[in-house]
């Protein structure tokens, strides 16, 4: 009985210890002396079911934090990274983001892999008011619903409308008027569904029919079968890599001979090894990340992609992915704030939203307004099709 | 015998299990304040007849009449709400509870408490709870276990369990109650303090209907028996009419006491 | 497309799902029918079938020694499975087993997190996948590799039951396990080999599957999941019916997808459950006569 | 005697409690820390919804493998009647118990009809059906997408908007929970239920009506999680139906097994074990094995969950009231193990 004691007692210490001394995976070494070091979190999906999207965007943030200590810091200050892993779950990541703000102070907070995290996150920064750099997609994060900015909060990626957009300029340009929609059912399929139902009449683009499928799909042929019947010009999967390459598996088999189209959720080598030859063809709006080397030379991007890439693959050893670039304009979006203004979380806000133009980033040229908290647009995307376990740009 | 007397009347009970009739059109009549005893050998269909009395079993046809109520198809906590409640061959005490607890489950019926009154624990209930108890120990008093009130009823000997329970169906007010075998188990000691238990209750006025086969406790308690044998009642009467049977000593000592006779 | 070449293509399909089902099924049943657990770690069995296949091709073995070796090694799974869970609380109440078997499958997920990652992975289809055509409808290989292995397994099971000696011991103990131990048949045994061998047939699903729609840590409880309704709806009590009911499952999932829409594919086959449940407890196609449940 | 002898049956000291009480409540004098709110938050939260569990799994036998489907049905009544509509939020909080304790009712009227463990699968398939349609009715719902912008609560003009407030809200309503079951434990209701895990037969034979009761149970449990799932939304103010998936569910009954079905304090102990040791697993596994990555810690509490059912069916909270007892020299009242339903409901089955 009294080891039960003893091991609850320990537990409780432990949980009190380290919340008091929060789990400080610092990148520089100093700890308690606040004035020396700028304190930045970083929350990311480094396990769970969005692991993939995470953790290259866990480990691009170390690597430039890193590196930028390396160089000075900000203004001779270090800066020191609390990272916190939310493991794809709502509940953790609202729990990590309290820890953040509360116990470690962060000055501003970058992360929150999935939408459903980062919506579930930013009521947290808004009330506390720090800002928060959200490496998500949904518009709903940096937008409310009457199309307003929400205050402390910015986002990094591509709206789900610049990539839908960018889709649909494309089958407009290639005269595909009449399309087939399918979607995964969770929020990154239904979010954009949303978005291409709202544009596509722009486009003079009609769905002739328009379905879900679930993530765990097996066999999409039920679906597919309905979608024959509908005979469309093109087919629109959107979803991210394991339910794609089952329905792109799907559609090669019932030798349905369509141009096939995907999300930019599918830029991943993992499409190769999951979905083989069937992915050939497959065209999507993609970052330019993954084509960088096939960019012409006045493309404002190419250095610093080239650049990112070789740093990051002589790193980590593997291939770059889309999802890692995020982390990387929002951190450098936010050190030019921390130049200008120290660690005064308002004025950092401010001059996020006012200074922040023609930002030459990895996902696109960001130009922040106080109506946009964003930045960027459809053309921070290009077509990019797969052939042959490549990337290829399609222009 | 007097119509107004009868207060439990069974009419042509039958019970049938696929191709095997267990109980073949049984009928008899049970007064008021009588000790009323349903003999026969084992397989008789005893317990299946009472089973079809209490509700546990549908029967196949014919029925059954407490009172001015009809049973027959009734389930067993319909039936006692009429007023008849019963005691198990296979002790079913509620062993996760203290002995007090089981008695005041088995007022259940005399209480109005429901979900919410209970759960904000209005003055009622405490008030109700409290006449619970007291009558409840009332119940433990008369059978003679008041002193083991709070204690876990798995912890109670056999005996005293036994008792138990015929305090715990004591405690819902019941007109009539049906015990089955309930002296198997029983050392002679323990069987003469429920006899004795058993008469007093009766003094107060309640019935009860019992099968049993320990020869001795039926013939020293019981006012009227009836016999079964394959499931047919084969012959009703007083103790002594009973003994003086060739019928029924023939059939029930023939099969059951034969062990024991030529042991 | 036309109408009767695209409800043949939703025959296909949902054959093909359904086979899926009736593989993890038959040993939902078997271990249901020995032990009287409701097993709901079986799909965990066919998540480590599929996984363990895998890494093993990966090093290098051949498909076939792949296979059986990876069924060896969850039969084993399922062995400890077996004695260290089920067999020292074999004496709970039913609904204490299920929780442990949930239990189970829980560990079971964090395990398979901690060696193969979180990261989907996938198999090459057992032979060539070019598609064959049937009246405008397509059938893959893989399909027919997967109707095929759970119509002969339902032929061994029948088989397996009545004609030897260890399935009608199997048999016996669920008939009456007292009768069993006088014979010399020890139900403890029993439910040993009764568990493994499920959790190696639950494997082979996996292995089965992975070709199909790839395999990754959390493919199990969905599996197993529709495994089990499709158990309940054809009779928890028989191989055969636990078989019927997969392919029903699978082909009104297939129509459901087909006919009307995916989302509505889950509600209908658990509407199908309760259904079953409240209406046909003892299932569609078990004989009345059904001891269990 | 009458006044001493109920509590002599019953004997809630109440000084357990009570320090319980005291030092919760006091807690934030010392502690200043919105991370431990959140933790306790949590906590309370899922106390809550265990502690209505434990009516219907200890006391009633009977499991629910679908309770998050109640704690979402909680959440999205209050997200929709406050959010959509713009009302109170005590109104949206009655409406999803409302809504919860009918829907219990739907479900479980058939349910009950059957002998066995019938209530686990027609919840766990229940469970699945309304999580879909969580995802489906996206008009009502926001599907997948999730409900953005659900209000805070407001107590005359009071708002919860802080860790500290909500904190109090919710260890208030984690309090009244538990005495409102200890209430009806302690009564004819309590009584009743527990007669039914104590033998059926003898329970139908003492006039009680065992589906009525379990019916009351189960839809009683529907609306403690209804209630947690309404403090839940107003606390978060975004919800998807992720949250209220299987998984949730399981988790409950890894809670309420884990703390021990047998008593109330139990939800109190599973609740706080879960999110507790859910909290360290995150901080030490990754020291040991930095390649750890997912829901690794699920691991843990699956085999914390089995180890607890074969060699401490009564769970955790009994070891705790050992230890109490030792320095109270308590009377011995342990209750037995979860004995739920299953064995009984077969040896008293004479009529099948």
């Amino acid at each position: 009985m009294k080891k039960l004691w003893l091991l609850i007692f320990l537990l409780i210490s432990m949980l009190l210890i380290s919340a008091c001394n929060s789990d400080s995976k610092s990148a520089s070494g100093s700890n308690e002396s606040d004035s020396d070091t700028i304190k930045i979190a970083g929350i990311f999906s480094s396990s769970g079911g969005a692991a993939p999207l995470g953790e290259p965007g866990l480990e691009t943030l170390k690597m430039i934090v890193k590196k930028q200590n390396e160089e000075g810091g900000i203004n001779g200050k270090k800066i020191e990274l609390v990272t916190y892993d939310d493991k794809s779950d709502q509940n953790e990541a609202v729990l990590a983001m309290k820890k953040a703000i509360t116990q470690d102070k962060a000055v501003a907070i970058i992360g929150g892999t999935i939408s459903g995290n980062a919506l579930a996150m930013l009521p947290l920064s808004e009330q506390n008011k720090v800002p928060f750099i959200s490496t998500a997609s949904s518009r709903q994060i940096h937008q409310k619903e009457d199309g307003t900015a929400r205050e402390w909060v910015f986002k990094m990626p591509q709206d789900d409308s610049h990539a839908v957009e960018k889709l649909l300029q494309y089958l407009k340009e290639k005269g595909h008027s009449k399309v087939a929609w399918l979607n995964v059912a969770n929020s990154f399929g239904t979010g954009a569904h949303a978005e291409f139902k709202k544009s596509a009449r722009k486009y003079g683009i009609e769905a002739v029919i328009e379905d879900e499928f679930e993530a765990t799909v097996k066999d999409a042929k039920p679906v597919l079968t309905r979608v024959k019947k509908a005979k469309p010009q093109a087919l629109i999967v959107w979803g991210t890599v394991q339910e794609t390459s089952v329905v792109i598996k799907n559609i090669r088999e019932l030798a349905i001979d369509l141009p096939v189209l995907g999300s930019h959720g599918i830029g991943s080598q993992q499409i190769f090894n999951l979905a083989g030859d069937s992915a050939n063809g497959v065209i999507f709006p993609g970052g330019r990340l993954i084509v960088a080397d096939q960019l012409s030379d006045t493309d404002p991007q190419k250095e610093i992609l080239l650049n990112y890439k070789e740093e990051y693959e002589k790193e980590f050893k593997k291939p770059v992915s889309l999802f890692g670039a995020h982390p990387w304009d929002g951190f450098y979006i936010l050190v030019k704030a921390l130049e200008e203004k120290g660690t005064d979380r308002a004025a950092i806000r401010d001059y996020l939203e006012n200074n922040t133009s023609e930002f030459v980033g990895l996902a696109g040229v960001f130009s922040l307004s106080p109506k946009n908290h964003n930045g960027l647009t459809p053309d921070s995307l290009v077509m990019i099709k797969i052939e042959n376990g490549k990337w290829v740009l399609e222009e | 015998m007097t119509r107004e007397n009868v207060i439990l009347k069974v009419d042509n009970l039958t019970k049938q299990f696929g191709g095997v009739i267990a109980v073949n059109e049984v009928s008899f009549d049970v007064k008021k304040g009588e000790i009323f005893a349903v003999i026969g050998p084992n397989g008789a269909g005893k317990t299946t007849l009472f089973n079809m009395i209490t509700g546990v079993l549908p029967s196949t046809s014919g029925q059954v009449v407490f009172e001015n109520h009809k049973l027959t198809g009734k389930k067993p906590y319909q039936i006692a709400k009429i007023g008849v409640t019963r005691t198990f061959q296979n002790l079913e005490v509620f062993s996760n509870m203290t002995v007090i607890e089981n008695v005041m489950t088995g007022a259940h019926l005399t209480m109005k408490t429901n979900l919410f009154t209970a759960g904000l624990r209005l003055p009622m209930v405490v008030k109700e709870e409290r006449k619970t108890m007291e009558k409840a120990m009332e119940c433990l008093e008369r059978v003679g276990i008041a002193h083991l009130a709070y204690k876990m009823s798995p912890t109670l000997p056999y005996g005293s369990q036994r008792l138990l329970e015929i305090a715990r169906a004591a405690a819902s007010n019941p007109k009539l109650i049906l015990l089955d075998e309930p002296m198997a188990g029983l050392n002679s000691e323990e069987s003469r303090q429920l006899i004795e238990v058993i008469l007093k209750m009766r003094e107060d006025g309640l019935t009860f209907v019992f099968v049993e086969h320990d020869m001795e406790t039926v013939m020293s308690m019981s006012d009227r028996i009836v016999v079964m044998d394959n499931g047919v009642k084969i012959g009703e009467g007083t103790p002594e009419e009973v003994y003086q049977n060739p019928k029924i000593v023939a059939a029930y000592l023939g099969d059951e006491e034969e062990d024991t006779v030529y042991a | 497309m036309e109408v009767h070449s695209q409800v043949i293509q939703l025959l296909f399909s949902g054959l093909t799902i359904g086979s899926i089902y009736a593989l993890i099924a038959i040993g939902f049943v078997i271990i249901y029918n020995v032990t009287g657990v409701l097993n709901l770690a079986q799909g965990e069995f066919a998540m480590f079938g599929a996984l363990i296949s895998i890494s093993l091709i990966n090093a290098g073995l051949p498909l076939w020694a792949a296979v059986i070796f990876s069924m060896l090694i969850v039969s084993v799974i399922g062995a400890l499975f077996e004695r260290t869970a089920i067999h020292p609380a074999r004496k709970s109440s039913v609904p204490t087993l299920i929780i442990i078997t949930i239990g189970c499958s829980i560990a079971f997920r964090g395990i398979a997190i901690l060696i193969w990652g979180t990261q989907p992975q996938s198999l090459q289809p057992f032979t060539d996948n070019t598609p064959i055509k049937f009246l405008n409808a397509v059938l893959l290989p893989q399909s027919i590799w997967s109707i095929g292995i759970a119509i002969l397994i339902l032929f061994a099971m029948i088989y397996f039951f009545n004609k030897t000696f260890v399935g009608k011991a199997l048999t016996a103990c669920v008939v009456n396990p007292f009768a069993a131990r006088l014979m010399g048949i020890n139900p403890e045994k029993m439910s040993l080999l009764a568990i493994s061998a499920s959790a190696g047939l639950g494997a082979l699903a996996g292995i089965v599957t992975s070709p199909i729609s790839g395999a990754s840590y959390d493919m199990g409880m969905m599996l197993g999941l529709k495994a089990f309704v499709a158990a309940v709806v054809g009779g928890l009590t028989n191989a055969p019916a636990a078989i019927a009911g997969a392919f029903v499952i699978g082909i009104l999932e297939s129509f459901t997808e087909g006919l009307w829409s995916s989302g509505a594919k889950d509600v209908v086959s658990f509407s199908m459950l309760l259904l079953i449940l409240f209406i046909k407890p003892e299932g569609l196609f078990a004989k009345a006569s059904g001891k269990r449940v | 005697m009458e006044k001493k002898d109920l509590k002599k049956i019953y004997h809630n000291s109440p000084a357990g409690p009570i320090i319980f009480t005291v030092l919760l409540f006091l807690m934030p004098v010392f502690i200043s820390s919105n991370y431990i709110f959140t933790i306790f938050i949590m906590i309370g939260f899922y106390a809550l919804v265990c502690n209505g569990m434990t009516m219907l799994t200890g006391f009633a036998g009977q499991i629910s493998l679908g309770q998050a489907t109640f704690y979402g049905i909680g959440a999205y009544s209050s997200a929709i009647v406050t959010g959509t509509y713009g009302l109170s939020p005590w109104i949206g909080m009655i409406a999803g118990m409302i809504l919860g304790a009918l829907i219990a009712l739907i479900v479980g009227i058939p349910t009950f009809r059957l002998k066995g463990h019938y209530l686990a699968l027609a919840t766990l398939g229940f469970g699945i059906i309304v999580y879909t349609s969580f995802k489906e009715m996206k008009d009502l719902t926001g599907g997948s997408n999730g409900f953005f912008g659900i209000p805070t609560i407001n107590l005359f003009g009071f708002e919860f908007n802080n860790d500290l407030r909500y904190f109090y809200l919710v260890w208030v309503f984690v309090m009244i929970g538990l005495i409102f079951s200890r209430n009806i434990i302690h009564s004819r209701i309590g009584r009743a239920l527990r007669s039914i895990e104590g033998s059926e037969v003898a329970s139908d034979a003492v006039g009680v009506n065992i589906m009525n009761y379990k019916l009351q149970a189960f839809m009683l449990s529907a609306m403690f999680a209804s209630l947690s799932g309404s403090l839940l939304a107003h606390y978060v103010t975004f919800i998807n139906p992720e949250l209220f998936g299987a998984m949730t569910s399981i988790y409950f009954l890894l809670m309420v097994i884990i703390g021990g079905s047998s008593s109330i304090w139990g939800s109190i102990v599973g609740a706080a074990t879960y999110v507790l040791l859910g909290e360290i697993l995150k901080q030490l596994v990754p020291m040991f094995l930095p390649s750890a990555g997912g829901e690794f810690e699920i691991m843990f509490f699956g085999i914390l969950l089995v180890v607890t059912l074969i060699y401490m069916p009564n769970g955790l909270y009994p070891q705790f009231e050992k230890l109490f007892s030792k320095f109270k020299k308590k009377k011995e009242k342990v209750q037995p193990p979860l004995q739920v339903g299953g064995d009984r409901v077969a040896s008293g089955g004479e009529n099948q």
